[in-house]
């Protein structure tokens, strides 16, 4: 039961990274791109976290996972931020 | 023995990290620590001449495990050089760098270069040996970064990018020879070796990684850049004693560890390259219009000859002949190191009094100067290989060598290598004691010199006449 | 089936790390080769740890994507916009001759490796170290032949670093800092930093037993420095003057006196006592821990930064 | 079957040859400071391939350590080919300015 729940977790997460990919590849300007990978890749490591901590038994190693999720969310989080910065400013600079 | 290992290792280290952390005392730190060097290699070449031949298992580990030291004739005859070339340089050095700037600069690179040369010297493991490897280049570099002019860093990025790639090839086969011997130990792999591809390419690859960084025709272009526009101490040290470890490191691996894989062509392209270097080296230096420029073209001719001398001695048979073959080679490697550091320090006297290196505004120098003067012509007679100088015995029996097994074309190579190398020593001897009317009254400025002419003295009096001594202790010890 | 699974990954890691290699060193513009290196590091690190090398695949990590990513993109940083040409071309006969020797000894060296492989040679150096780990003091057997059986390579590799640390040092003061970034990375660093910091000597103390240890502890302290410094604050959480000399010497110094001194009794050079061994290597990986960050910190900076001569500050204005 | 150490090895040795190939023919700096980098990764994958000893035996340390070692160094003699690089970029400039 709890091998086929995080199975089910697992596949889901992966699902969002490939469309997260896809969103990177086929999207028309960084913005958008940018957009498609955070979204879809912090919801598919959250799906795929989850489905791992099911499997674990060990609470040090939950802790491991846990912890891996909140500093990718947040690194993404902030290199998300200073793309678009630079974006943003990128786009004043030529306007 | 073991003590005087570690003691040879440790104190320019040790130096160096003081030297670091205490700037304002990097001169008094770094000449002592070069003459309690001295003094320890000395220590450690009496041990090995009462007691031959010793390893020291480092961490007190079994063999293979552990890395393993060895203190032989050969590599305490080339710690001796560089303690003594060191010294030397020291000496001189303290009036060079003397803004208390460039003085915290030089000293504690100059110190880790040292104390990479003595690990190169006395490491028997091949993983090792690629470490001090690096530490000597990197240290080789940044000191040749300090001339600070364009020219001399870009030198310094090329000798730097040459350097790693040479590395590269030597540890790749490294990574061959582990694969196939699981040892890094040069004994255990001697021992275990074979006449297989993987030997035969772990050969080619180290090899051609060392000849890049020994700088060997045609893997020679990096160098004249390099030793010319370095600061003049650390071209001395660059020409007399960096060289001479790469070429050190292949004299072991080909007569210790890959006697087996080796092939009388490999020797033989050895030896052709060898020539080569002699002819283009000798050739480009009498060309040169600039004295470094001439010292650095000279170091690719000298390594010529000890190459000649190396491919020589792998196809002779173990013997009477290829001990004294291999006691003409260290006599070579030693008198050039002796000669070589005492030109270019001679002529980093010359472009300081003078202001500039050209070769054709020369004259009057040896009225200014004329025990620099003389120092260079000392140094002269040894690159020629004239008697009384050590270069001359080696030379001599590599050309009996060559005549006996029928080399003709060495030995026509040899003797024009001979007579270009006199005639670019004249051409500078020519100008330095061309007379100028108004020439200034003479300078004698002590420290600045005798470092140089000691040097000098070393390379065409005591090696020569001290030959017979070295060859015995080459041949009891080892 | 789980072998086939295996081979299945080996082959995707595989040709990602060429592409991703190709694609590194020939596209056209140096800022996305850049990237794409260190993304290749990261897939190499995927593959260390695929051939059980957790050690090296921190290490990979942290420092070869980055630490030397960190380094690459100041390099740069450097370049006058004017003149990021693309490709300098060469020659086609350059190319060719060059690219056909290249294969022709990448075969030869397959060939090589190959008969290499086939060679058996019975034992090889890790049924040694497996065999006398119990005597090394650590349970980590790459801790193991780091700090004891193979110690003086690291104490030479940490004189490396200090080697090239002194050249970059020699060359001229530092780079100007970055400026100040955002509001949103100021935080991240604000609590970003501390938790390095923990980490980092997490993996210090727990290299003794498990994947960690003194280089992958210093590479972390030494990003959270280089991301200090790159957050836009002029410090980078080193002292100045004296003190910053003596953490710089300090592994190598303290390796080396740890070597000397348990020479005493006529042991060799590096023979700690046995029942030492545990206590002087965590001595000895503090203090290269302290060294490997100062020096990858101030290596990153690029040049002299005032504080590294100023001891006591002497106003020469 | 291909064995894993045996894939490893070749795909180090490929590594290497890329690097060594661009290493020779990049004229820029810091391209070629990145291809000495990739060559290094090959013959460290060498190293490591040449350590491991199938799924069930633990692989060889020593293999590893000196790979470690390795990648310190690499990142050293970065450090200083970058630093040599900007010391180049300012003396240019200033030449240009004359």
């Amino acid at each position: 039961m709890i091998d086929l729940l995080s199975g089910v977790l697992i596949i889901g997460g992966l699902f969002f990274y490939v469309a997260g990919t896809i969103g990177l590849l086929r999207l028309p300007d960084t913005l958008c791109r940018l957009h498609a990978v955070t979204k879809a890749d912090n919801l598919g490591l959250g799906l795929l976290a989850f489905g791992l901590l099911l499997q674990l038994t060990d609470p040090l190693s939950m802790l491991k996972v846990l912890l891996i999720w909140i500093l990718v969310l947040a690194a993404s989080a902030a290199g998300g931020q200073l793309i678009a910065r630079h974006v943003q400013r990128e786009q004043e600079d030529s306007s | 023995m073991n003590e005087a290992m570690a003691l040879v290792i440790a104190l320019p280290l040790l130096g160096g990290l003081i030297a670091v952390a205490w700037p304002q005392r990097s001169r008094c730190i770094g000449n002592l620590t070069l003459l309690l060097n001295a003094a320890s290699a000395a220590w450690l070449l009496a041990l090995v001449m009462q007691h031959g031949a010793a390893n020291q298992l480092l961490g007190g580990w079994q063999p293979g495990l552990a890395i393993a030291l060895h203190a032989d004739a050969l590599s305490s005859s080339f710690l001796l050089l560089t303690a003594l070339v060191g010294l030397a340089i020291s000496v001189y050095a303290t009036r060079y760098f003397h803004s208390r700037q460039a003085a915290t600069r030089f000293w504690p690179l100059w110190l880790l270069l040292v104390a990479a040369l003595n690990g190169l010297f006395l490491s028997a493991d091949l993983f090792n040996l690629y470490v001090t490897l690096e530490l000597l280049g990197l240290s080789a570099v940044a000191l040749t970064a300090l001339g600070g002019k364009r020219e001399s860093i870009k030198a310094a990025l090329r000798y730097l990018m040459v350097g790693l790639l040479g590395s590269m090839g030597y540890l790749g086969g490294v990574a061959i020879l582990y694969t196939a011997f699981g040892t890094l130990d040069m004994q255990l792999v001697g021992a275990r070796i074979s006449v297989s591809p993987a030997s035969e390419l772990a050969l080619v690859l180290m090899t051609a990684g060392l000849l890049l960084k020994t700088a060997l025709f045609p893997l020679h272009f990096w160098l004249p850049a390099a030793h010319s526009n370095a600061p003049a101490p650390v071209s001395a040290a660059l020409s007399a004693l960096v060289v001479k470890a790469g070429f050190y490191l292949v004299l072991r691996l080909w007569t210790e560890v890959f006697p087996e894989a080796l092939s009388p062509q490999g020797a033989m392209l050895i030896g052709v390259l060898g020539c080569a270097a002699i002819l283009w080296g000798s050739w480009r230096a009498l060309q040169a219009e600039r004295l470094k420029l001439l010292a650095a073209y000279s170091t690719v001719a000298q390594l010529g000859y000890l190459f000649v001398g190396l491919a020589l001695l792998v196809s002779v048979d173990e013997g009477a002949t290829r001990d004294i073959l291999f006691g003409a080679v260290v006599l070579m490697a030693m008198t050039h190191g002796f000669a070589k550091s005492s030109l270019f320090l001679a002529i980093g006297v010359v472009q300081q009094h003078a202001g500039h290196d050209r070769i054709d505004q020369l004259d009057g120098t040896a009225q200014r100067l004329p025990a620099t003067t003389f120092a260079i012509a000392l140094a002269g007679v040894a690159l020629i290989g004239l008697p009384p100088s050590g270069a001359f015995l080696g030379k001599w029996h590599l050309l009996s060598t060559s005549m006996e097994m029928g080399h003709w074309l060495l030995v026509l190579v040899m003797g024009i290598g001979s007579l270009l190398a006199a005639a670019y020593v004249f051409r500078v001897l020519g100008h330095a004691f061309g007379n100028v009317a108004f020439a200034s009254r003479s300078v004698n400025a002590a420290t600045e010199e005798w470092p140089a002419l000691a040097l000098g003295l070393i390379a065409t009096l005591i090696l020569g006449l001290g030959s017979a001594w070295l060859w015995q202790f080459l041949e009891v010890v080892a | 089936m789980t072998f086939d699974a295996l081979l299945v990954l080996d082959m995707l890691l595989a040709t990602l790390m060429l592409m991703l290699a190709i694609a590194a060193l020939h596209c056209e513009s140096l800022r996305q080769g850049i990237f794409l290196y260190i993304v290749f590091g990261l897939v190499t690190a995927l593959a260390w740890a695929r051939l059980k090398a957790p050690d090296v695949a921190l290490a990979e990590a942290a420092i070869g994507s980055g630490v030397a990513g960190a380094l690459l993109l100041a390099g740069l940083r450097d370049r006058k916009p004017r003149k990021q040409k693309s490709l300098l071309r060469r020659p086609a006969w350059q190319v060719l001759t060059v690219t056909y020797l290249v294969i022709g000894l990448a075969l030869t060296a397959s060939w090589a490796f190959l008969d290499a492989q086939a060679n058996d040679v019975g034992p090889r150096l890790g049924a040694m170290v497996q065999a006398e780990l119990a005597n090394s003091g650590v349970s980590n057997p790459v801790t193991a032949v780091l700090l004891n059986f193979r110690a003086y390579d690291t104490l030479l590799e940490l004189a490396v670093l200090l080697a090239a640390l002194l050249g970059v040092l020699a060359l001229g003061p530092e780079r100007a800092a970055p400026r100040a970034a955002g509001p949103v990375v100021h935080h991240l660093v604000a609590w970003l930093t501390p938790l390095l910091i923990v980490t980092a000597g997490y993996l210090l103390w727990v290299g003794a037993h498990a994947p960690g240890g003194a280089f992958q502890a210093g590479a972390l302290l030494a990003a959270a420095g280089i991301v200090v410094r790159l957050s836009g604050n002029p410090h980078n959480g080193l002292p100045s003057g004296i003190w910053v000399r003596m953490l710089a010497v300090a592994g190598c110094g303290v390796f080396m006196f740890v070597g000397l001194a348990s020479m005493g009794g006529g042991a060799n050079l590096l023979q700690y006592p046995a029942n030492w061994a545990g206590t002087l290597i965590l001595l000895i990986e503090v203090f290269a821990t302290l060294a490997i960050t100062t020096s990858l910190v101030l290596v990153y900076l690029g040049g002299q930064p005032d504080s590294w001569s100023s001891g006591r500050r002497k106003a020469r204005a | 079957m291909l064995e894993t150490s045996t894939l490893y090895g070749l795909l180090g040795i490929i590594l290497a040859a890329l690097g060594l190939q661009a290493a020779i023919l990049q004229r820029d700096a810091i391209r070629r400071i990145l291809a000495i980098n990739v060559l290094g990764v090959g013959v460290f994958l060498v190293f490591i391939a040449t350590a491991y000893q199938g799924a069930d035996t633990p692989p060889d340390a020593v293999p590893h350590a000196l790979v470690l070692t390795g990648i310190v160094v690499a990142v050293a003699a970065t450090a200083l080919a970058l630093g040599l690089q900007r010391r180049l970029e300012i003396l240019d400039e200033d030449t240009d300015d004359e």
